[in-house]
């Protein structure tokens, strides 16, 4: 392609800190990149890997998770769960093809407003310079071997079982 | 530990004393010092300020072949030490200069990642070995020499390093651990005079004598200093501040060779006699 | 006997268990017989392709198609089946999720057909001969099927009403969706017809089960005696159950083994390895990356232990090149 | 295997509204393009956008459509849930439409503040906005729990805020436990001999209030004392203290100070930390006369009895109280409280960091708070202003901004620092007549009466020199400045470098958060700035609120603060935490989670998860069961149920997953 | 994807849809797996020569790869749903190697009784469900007779309804030891995961006891219905079925068959012991050919060499299952089996047997074995055992292990990393060892059957019973390949133009 590609990231911001971060950084009118669209949950420790699996399925370039510092987390110890849970699910990713960092944990506070803009503005550039991953598209692409029969079958429905002379 | 040592000009002409004695002192510590293959100047003073890109060059090729070992760089002489940690952070804080040097070592088949660590030795001597481990090598302590230490503007400054840069004291520690005495005085950086005696000497020649001046007034028998230029100008234009000003006449040690005279070295190998000021009787005088 | 509901039985990448299963109705199959017209069984039955093709479309009540699908054939056979039946059951993991086949979508098409013919011990094969799908052979012309990407689940190739789950799916629950299709009483569409609710509901370990694992290290199953009684989880072993519809009544517990999965997920779950992961993981004891990441190399494969029967169904479907 | 989707037809009738806020979002985004791009989307009836949404008009708009159009669903697409959520439930709810129908997107602080190319942010905006209409429609009717506040309060922290919110708490009728880690109130302000500008004595305006507190029939005071745990949630605080041991019985002890003559130590010898260490004290000793509660308390590393075990206790022999005991135990009490306040104050600059002053290498060299002591007449020296060595100085330098405004140690200005400079400056002449330098960058007088007080010690002939002092040094150029400290400065006005010789050199050390400010709002769940202090919750509209409700804080701190706007920021949480009380209870965001009791296997992997310990195992039924009163709603548990059968609400999957739909299609 | 591989797939999908008639039969039936012959004619009508070709490729060599030693007698059981046992338990016993560790003594009886129980009830179903029909109702019988149903119809209900009652109690205690009788998952390296309660075993006692009142019963059926029958003894005489090949089997210390352990002995086609080596040794021994027409590979001796689809001592082409093992034996290692051995000999005209259809009979002479053995387990104290695994000690490296499976030897060799991850492994299975005899009897079957472009259902009947006489398992024998296919009979002339399809 010609012009830049422009990658997708989606976001998940715990309420306490990363998100109010995020509203810092507002506030504070830091400029960063457009790439990363922000899901809100109550704490890092709500997001389930299904839903990072979930967001590269549906198109996502990256998937960014934000939660408190260690030892920070509002609801006392959340955060070392998510930690846990994605130190496996990262694992996991390698094994299906997916890492140079397309998935991203960050420990973000409230009063990190101006790390929101350095986190999200550094991973849309490593994520622009691995190009698009596209899962949807290589869904596309990879049933493609089956469309010819397929057609072919539903020709043969059509003409009834002729073809197939006693 | 094993160290790699750039030595720079002034090691090998008017800092040999510095050098036999920082060398001799290391051997006696256990300490495996050795010399930089190939290096070349470090780039200091007067060309940095002629052109700095081709002096970070300079210093950069230096630094890129230390990298390819994985050990830290000593730099005994202040300017060295200062302008490879200039380039260091140069190199870290610029990257259109990092993208210049890096495509000028590439040129001489050389890369630079920016791992290496450069130091003192008198960091060496305080942070690696430390002071109770110094103490177990000290065979005659100095008992008595009252010792003003003498840290000039460049190793603490503007990089702190290892030390404060408006009250270091490392070189204090390290003259208590070989039972001298410290003497407590404000210009431990001030301003030696540095390459104005050789321009504006007038200048030059006054900041000097400030110093020499103050450390006697101040009851020291020595001048103990860990970089080549300041011992240059407090030791060797003292009779150019005598017809100036007046005779003060105390001489200038490297810090490396008093610790060595207190482990017991011959004062033979530690270039006590390069001295233009004769240490003989401060040093017999306690 | 033509007034009797026709029923299909047929496989594709699979290994045979799901017919043995419903041989395993043993008396049952009786009744079974008894009661419905099998008009295609190719493990035991004489009826052929053609026979089915003949027959118009939806005239079959129901299709029980197990296996995965990895070759032109399988898709051609089972768009037939799907015109010709009312109802298509998914038979077994295989067909629901891709089954052990499935994890084949871990690796490259070449490096399977490069390994198998070239690379593996006792190869005798200098001219590093491939099978193609048209050869000659002293001028007479061969043909071999197409060899698909990917392994695929049923529902991935046609739609499916009914799954039943299970490697191979248990008797019991075989004969329930039997009798519920006789019935008439069918599920909504979409249903795996096993209770939607977890293992370890079934499990006679539960109890031994601890509130907090805190597990500080995995343990892989030779490398320990296991404990009949204990929960096997709480003994440091990978057990699937908590993340696994039950419905086998907990056959491998109770053969002293950790369920591997093959029920596969809850309806309320769309990823069974990643949902596992999310509840076994959030439960270990460090804190520390270090110790968690040790803790982590207990399970050196873990694809092929969270996706076990299920790669297909991944949502990330197989891993890129 | 299902697609987590709802049915076209069935899709609930969806309003959406984006809103301009003035220009500070319209002028990033492409406001009518997000309103005609949702006005698309499926369900979604009416689609508008307005100027400000959050007005009274823009409200009434939302409520007049929902009853019009009979809406079922509401997104708003404006600034931070976080600033108007609430806003917008209870417009719903006046539109009779049940508040979580309702669904908020931040199209300001996360895209029209932070981006610069329209066409991208506008994009954003459509993603978000997208993601909000497809969550909306698997919101479910809830209902907020009414959980009732405890009606006491504790305040932490012993200085003039503490004091303050304290006494204020106490006569508005309300419990209240004091609880300070000294072992007496008052904090800073009790150290200093005047305050600025007005210069009235600080002991005269404080040591009444101190008083009041201690006989205040509302308040509980326990000094020398320290929080150790904070459990529970708004309206409903758990809380555990430490009661470190005087070994003198506090119920018993009069403050005769019999004892401190009677000790042992016939002289004072060990150092005096109330006074800076600047004056001496016995092991048996009490910080000053005024101190509250006053009662004396033995320093256990000092004390002969302690340290060897033989002494002949004259101190409780002289005690006719009987109030000695040598066996007292550190005691751990716990209490229950509805509201907290913290008032924790801030910790001075240690200027052995800016060693170019040279403190603790010139004697003459002195800190502010030394010299607050110094002034002060029941400081060591009953105010006389003598030197280390005793004599007086005839010349003193005041140094601005130790520790602020200073790249090297502390960035921000400690704001009082200005004004206890002039107010020493004016004390030391006062009291010394000697010559007094203050070298300063800016003068800072942002007050009532202050700069006329800066004009006033203009006209007493106090010298000001504007410039950054390079050190501090005993190096003598010239004969004059032999045995003086000589302090070298820029003067940026005068446009050369002077050389001025003093006696004294007076440190204006600026205010940092206290060591363990760290530890401490962990203790109590709220967060801290990049600079150590505590977090307000918004530094306009919730100045005293910090992110944890029922938890309040006051004084310096939050930020460097002088006494006014400490007193004054007091009261402010005090009539926060009143107005916690007397509304009687707490609404709890319904965002708790569940067990769906059928689909739950009692496989326990959710107890163990729950800090709140919401979640206990029915060992009859075998499932697990929440505590929703207790849940907090982090979620956690729906994030970890391996079979799905936990759901949050407001966080459900379905939720969560249609959003990423949203955000992706 | 290979574009070039659709377009071959295109065209001949309409060459097969292009209206001209050509001979199908589609799919084979009664087996488990799938294959596909290809019949080309000679001028005369006549059959040229008749391919095999499996269609089919799963991978399991290069999927395990990375995967914990100890899950593949799990996953290698995926193989085939028929003979799982064999599969997991061959991989327990490359486990066992590969760990160097001792299997427990108690834990190689419980073994031992699964896996004879296994054998039991395996080949109890062919002879009853997949490849007994042929005989028991009849070749030629109408199709919708040549099931268990039919032989049910032949046999009476009570003995169907014994056939299968005791199947199921003998997998009984396989599902009982193994957690499920599909796929177990009791074998780990040094024994298995689960013991066998005292309690249990009277019960299981009782099952092995009738197993062989039911073995010797199908012995009788066997004579009754085929034996008595001179068509189907011509049928299994007939030259059409008959291959001079080498023949491999395990045997035990004293060279009688064992079906769980021992060494491989090779005897050449005149019955004379060309080779006795332990299954570590196998790559000196078994080599594997690849041709470009079938997804299956054809291993054969390598000390003879491939020499193409020919018979004889110079052919490399070697036969296992049943009749192989019987030949490659000195005899059974049972008194009752030992007298059906010696029966079937006999009969068929001494040692070696050369035909394939005697596999069917072989089969039930292995029943006996395989019923014998449960019974003397059954009675011995040591099987109820309270330990019954040695945990490993030593770090993986490589490891080979066999199994007689009912289909013949079963091999499988794993090598891994000092974590026990899987780096290579080898499979090489029971009807994969016999594929190049298969392509043989199916090419020889079809010159023997088809003349003259004749052809009719019965005889692409017996077609099929070429191959479904070593009751193979393409299941298996695809291990390596994805998918399944048909089996399909197309008649070709030499130029590939397809001259008949007969649709039954």
């Amino acid at each position: 392609m010609n012009e830049q590609f422009e990658p997708k990231i989606v976001a998940f911001f715990c309420n306490w800190c990363t998100y109010t971060a995020a509203d810092l950084a507002g506030v504070s009118r830091l400029k960063y990149a457009p790439n990363v669209s922000v899901i809100r949950v109550m704490c890092s420790g709500r997001v389930d890997p299904q839903f990072v699996l979930d967001a590269f399925a549906r198109g996502a370039d990256g998937v960014l998770l934000g939660g408190c510092h260690p030892g920070d987390c509002h609801y006392a110890e959340g955060n070392y769960k998510t930690l846990r849970r994605m130190r496996m699910l990262e694992r996991m990713l390698k094994g299906m093809g997916i890492h140079d960092g397309r998935f991203r944990l960050e420990w973000i506070s409230g009063a990190e407003g101006d790390k929101v803009k350095a986190v999200i503005n550094d991973m849309t550039k490593k994520v622009r310079a691995l190009g698009p991953l596209d899962l949807p598209g290589k869904f596309k692409e990879w049933d493609k071997e089956m469309e010819e029969l397929e057609a072919h079958v539903n020709k043969d429905s059509k003409k009834g079982e002729t073809t197939h002379a006693r | 530990m094993k160290y790699l040592y750039f030595p720079g000009c002034s090691l090998k002409g008017t800092g040999r004393a510095y050098e036999e004695s920082f060398l001799a002192v290391f051997k006696a510590l256990g300490l495996e010092v050795r010399e930089l293959e190939d290096w070349n100047c470090c780039g200091a003073t007067a060309y940095m300020s002629v052109d700095e890109t081709k002096s970070y060059a300079l210093a950069g090729r230096n630094l890129a072949i230390a990298e390819r070992e994985d050990l830290d760089v000593i730099a005994p002489c202040s300017a060295c030490y200062l302008v490879l940690n200039k380039t260091q952070h140069g190199l870290k804080d610029n990257p259109e200069l990092r993208r210049k040097v890096v495509n000028a070592l590439k040129s001489a088949g050389l890369d630079y990642k920016g791992k290496v660590r450069v130091r003192h030795p008198l960091d060496v001597l305080i942070n690696d070995v430390g002071v109770e481990k110094l103490a177990k090598f000290i065979k005659n302590p100095l008992k008595g020499l009252k010792i003003a230490p003498y840290y000039g503007c460049q190793v603490v400054r503007p990089y702190s390093t290892f030390d404060d840069q408006y009250n270091p004291v490392t070189m204090d520690k390290l003259i208590e651990a070989v039972g001298a005495e410290c003497v407590s005085w404000p210009l431990k950086t001030r301003c030696c005079g540095g390459s104005l005696t050789g321009t504006l000497p007038e200048v030059g020649l006054k900041l000097a004598y400030i110093l020499v001046k103050e450390a006697k007034k101040r009851g020291a028998a020595a001048v103990v200093t860990l970089c080549p230029l300041c011992q240059f100008n407090l030791d060797g234009y003292q009779d150019q501040i005598a017809r100036k000003f007046e005779r003060v006449d105390i001489p200038t040690l490297y810090f490396t060779q008093i610790l060595g005279l207190a482990m017991g070295l011959p004062e033979s190998e530690l270039g006590i006699k390069r001295g233009i000021i004769s240490a003989q009787a401060a040093l017999a005088g306690r | 006997m033509p007034d009797k509901p026709k029923v299909a039985f047929y496989w594709c990448a699979s290994c045979g268990g799901c017919e043995e299963a419903v041989v395993d109705l043993a008396e049952d199959i009786l009744k079974v017989v008894e009661a419905v017209d099998i008009v295609l069984w190719p493990v035991a039955m004489d009826f052929k392709k053609a026979d089915v093709e003949a027959r118009p479309d939806k005239s079959i009540v129901a299709g029980f198609i197990n296996g995965a699908i990895r070759t032109s054939e399988q898709e051609e056979w089972v768009r037939m089946l799907r015109r010709k039946c009312q109802v298509v059951v998914s038979f077994g993991a295989c067909a629901n999720s891709g089954g052990i086949p499935a994890l084949a979508n871990q690796f490259q098409k070449e490096s399977i057909l490069k390994y198998v013919y070239e690379d593996c011990p006792g190869m005798d094969n200098p001219g590093k001969t491939r099978p193609q799908p048209e050869s000659k052979d002293e001028g007479r012309t061969l043909t071999l099927p197409e060899f698909r990407g990917m392994v695929r689940s049923l529902d991935q190739v046609i739609e499916v009403d009914y799954y039943l789950p299970g490697c191979p799916p248990t008797p019991k629950i075989i004969m329930a969706a039997v009798q519920a299709l006789l019935s008439g009483k069918l599920p909504p569409k979409g249903t795996v017809l096993s209770p939607d609710i977890a293992l370890c509901e079934e499990c006679k370990r539960k109890d031994s089960k601890p509130a907090d694992l805190a597990l500080t290290e995995f343990k892989r199953p030779h490398q320990i005696q296991i404990d009949p009684e204990k929960c096997l989880l709480a003994q440091g072993l990978v057990c699937m159950g908590p993340a696994t519809r039950g419905g086998c009544e907990a056959l491998c517990p109770a053969g002293n083994m950790a369920c591997t999965g093959c029920f596969g997920p809850t309806s309320r779950v769309k990823d069974q390895g990643a949902k596992f992961v999310s509840s076994v993981f959030s439960n270990i004891a460090p804190k520390e990356e270090k110790e968690i990441d040790a803790v982590l190399d207990g399970i050196p494969d873990p694809i092929g232990t969270f996706y076990r029967y299920g790669l297909s169904k991944c949502l990330l479907r197989r891993k890129l090149q | 295997m299902s697609e987590n989707k709802p049915k076209q037809e069935n899709l609930p009738r969806i309003g959406f509204y984006v809103c301009h806020c003035g220009s500070n979002i319209s002028s990033m985004v492409d406001v009518a393009a997000v309103q005609k791009y949702a006005a698309g989307l499926p369900g979604v009836v009416v689609s508008r956008d307005y100027k400000y949404m959050c007005s009274d008009p823009g409200q009434e708009m939302i409520a007049k459509d929902i009853k019009e159009h009979k809406l079922e669903r509401l997104v708003v697409s404006a600034c931070s849930p976080n600033l108007h959520e609430e806003t917008f439930r209870k417009a719903a709810a006046r539109g009779g439409l049940n508040p979580f129908y309702f669904q908020m997107v931040n199209i300001r602080e996360h895209v029209a503040w932070v981006h610069t190319d329209k066409k991208a942010a506008t994009e954003k905006a459509m993603q978000l906005v997208s993601a909000a209409i497809a969550r909306v429609a698997f919101h479910q009717a809830l209902d907020k729990k009414r959980v009732p506040v405890d009606p006491n309060v504790m305040v932490v922290g012993g200085g003039i805020a503490g004091i303050h919110a304290a006494l204020t708490l106490a006569n508005a009728g309300k419990k209240v436990t004091l609880v300070e880690r000294e072992a007496t109130i008052g904090g800073h302000m009790a150290l200093f001999d005047k305050t600025f500008p007005t210069l009235d004595c600080a002991a005269c305006i404080l040591t009444p209030k101190m008083s009041a507190v201690k006989a205040h029939p509302n308040i509980t005071l326990w000094t020398y004392s320290e929080v150790e745990k904070v459990e529970g949630y708004v309206g409903n605080y758990k809380v555990t203290v430490k009661r470190k041991p005087r070994y003198v019985k506090e119920d018993l002890c009069v403050g005769c100070m019999e004892c401190i003559d009677a000790c042992v130590f016939k002289e004072a010898k060990f150092a005096d930390k109330f006074n800076q260490g600047l004056g001496k004290r016995k092991p048996v000793y009490i910080d000053f006369p005024q101190a509250t509660p006053k009662v004396v308390l033995i320093d256990k590393d000092t004390c002969l009895h302690f340290k060897t075990g033989k002494c002949k206790q004259s101190c409780a022999t002289a005690c006719d109280r009987k109030a000695f005991d040598f066996n007292q135990k550190e005691e751990t009490k716990e209490l229950q409280v509805g509201a907290i306040v913290l008032a924790t104050g801030f910790k001075a600059f240690d200027p052995a960091r800016s060693p170019q002053y040279g403190y603790g290498r010139y004697p003459g060299v002195y800190t502010a708070l030394e010299i607050e002591r110094l002034v002060n007449a029941s400081g060591p020296t009953s105010g006389e202003i003598t030197l280390r060595d005793g004599k007086h100085p005839k010349a003193v330098g005041i140094i601005h901004c130790v520790g602020s405004r200073d790249a090297k140690t502390n960035k921000w200005c400690s704001r009082v620092c200005c004004m206890y400079s002039l107010k020493l400056a004016h004390l030391i002449k006062e009291h010394s007549g000697a010559e007094v330098y203050n070298f300063y960058i800016d003068m800072r007088a942002p007050g009532k009466a202050y700069e006329e007080f800066y004009d006033k010690l203009l006209g007493e002939g106090v010298h000001f020199i504007r410039g950054r002092v390079d050190e501090v040094t005993d190096w003598a150029m010239t004969p004059d400045e032999e045995g003086k400290l000589v302090l070298r400065v820029e003067d940026t006005l005068a446009g050369f470098v002077r050389r001025i010789p003093v006696d004294m050199v007076v440190l204006s050390t600026g205010l940092e958060p206290q060591a363990d400010a760290q530890e401490v709002r962990r203790r109590f769940n709220i967060g801290c700035g990049t600079e150590g202090f505590f977090q307000e919750r918004h530094p306009k509209l919730a100045p005293v609120n910090t992110f944890t409700d029922g938890i309040y804080i006051a004084g310096a701190c939050q930020a460097p603060r002088d006494i006014p706007d400490t007193v004054a920021q007091a009261g402010a949480a005090a009539a926060e935490a009143l107005a916690l009380i007397d509304a009687g209870f707490v609404e709890l965001e319904p965002n708790t989670s569940h067990v769906i009791e059928d689909e739950c296997c009692g496989c326990k992997s959710c107890v163990p998860l729950c800090p709140y310990s919401a979640i206990t195992f029915d060992e009859v039924k075998k499932k697990a069961v929440i505590n929703e009163v207790l849940c907090k709603g982090c979620g956690v548990c729906a994030a970890a149920c391996p079979s799905g059968s936990i759901v949050q609400n407001l966080f459900d999957d379905d939720e969560i997953f249609s959003e990423i739909r949203g955000i992706l299609k | 994807m290979d574009t070039n591989a659709q377009k071959v797939w295109n065209q001949a999908h309409q060459q097969a849809n292009s209206g001209r008639r050509t001979v199908t039969i589609d799919p084979i039936t009664r087996l488990e797996g799938h294959g596909k012959i290809e019949i080309f004619m000679n001028d005369q009508g006549n059959v040229d020569r008749a391919y095999l070709q499996i269609p089919e490729l799963r991978g399991f060599e290069v999927f395990c790869q990375g995967r914990p030693a100890e899950d593949m007698p799990q996953l290698t059981s995926r193989i085939c749903g028929v003979c799982p046992t064999a599969h997991h338990m061959a991989a327990a016993k490359t486990l066992d190697d590969l760990y160097g560790v001792e299997c427990h003594p108690v834990g190689r009886k419980i073994r031992e009784l699964v896996y004879n129980a296994f054998m039991f009830e395996d080949h109890a179903l062919h002879v009853y469900v997949l490849g007994g029909p042929d005989f028991i109702v009849g070749p030629d019988a109408p199709k919708e007779q040549r099931n268990i149903l039919g032989v049910i119809g032949k046999v009476g209900l009570d003995v169907g309804k014994k056939v299968i009652s005791t199947r199921r109690r003998v997998r009984e205690i396989i599902n009982y030891v193994g957690g499920k009788v599909i796929h177990p998952v009791m074998g780990l390296p040094g024994g298995v995961a689960k013991g066998i309660a005292p309690s249990e075993i009277a019960k299981f006692r009782e099952v092995a006891k009738d197993a062989l009142e039911f073995a010797k019963f199908t012995l009788q059926v066997f004579h009754d219905i085929v034996l008595k029958n001179d068509a189907y003894v011509k049928i299994i005489t007939s030259d059409a079925f008959t291959h001079k090949t080498y023949y491999m089997g395990m045997v035990d210390k004293n060279n009688k068959v064992n079906f769980y352990d021992g060494e491989l002995r090779v005897v050449t086609p005149e019955g004379k012991e060309f080779a006795k080596f332990p299954v570590q040794d196998y790559l000196e021994h078994i080599a594997e050919h690849v041709e470009p027409w079938s997804y299956i590979k054809f291993p054969f001796l390598k000390k003879v060499g491939w020499h193409g689809f020919t018979e004889g001592g110079a052919s490399g082409v070697f036969a296992v299952a049943p009749m192989a093992r019987l030949n490659a034996a000195d005899g059974m290692a049972t008194p009752e089996a030992q007298r059906a051995y010696e029966e079937y000999f006999k009969v068929l005209g001494g040692k070696p047997v050369h035909h394939t259809l005697a596999n069917h009979w072989a089969r039930v002479v292995e029943m006996i074995q395989a019923a014998e053995r449960m019974v003397e387990l059954t009675n011995d104290p040591e099987l109820t055992g309270k330990e019954f695994r040695t945990v490993p000690a030593k770090t993986p490296k490589a490891g080979v292990g066999a199994v007689e499976a009912p289909r013949g030897t079963l091999i499988h060799h794993y090598e891994t990393d000092e974590n026990g991850l899987i780096l290579r492994s080898n499979l090489i299975v029971a009807t994969l060892n016999n594929s190049a005899r298969i392509a043989m009897s199916v090419d020889k079957a079809a010159k023997g059957l088809i003349k003259d472009g004749k052809v009719n259902d019965g005889l692409l009947n017996m077609v099929e019973m070429a191959f479904r006489a070593y009751d193979p398992c393409f299941g298996c024998a695809t291990h390596t390949l994805p998918g399944e296919m048909p089996l399909v009979v197309t008649l070709r002339d030499m130029k590939g133009e397809i001259i008949r399809e007969i649709r039954r």
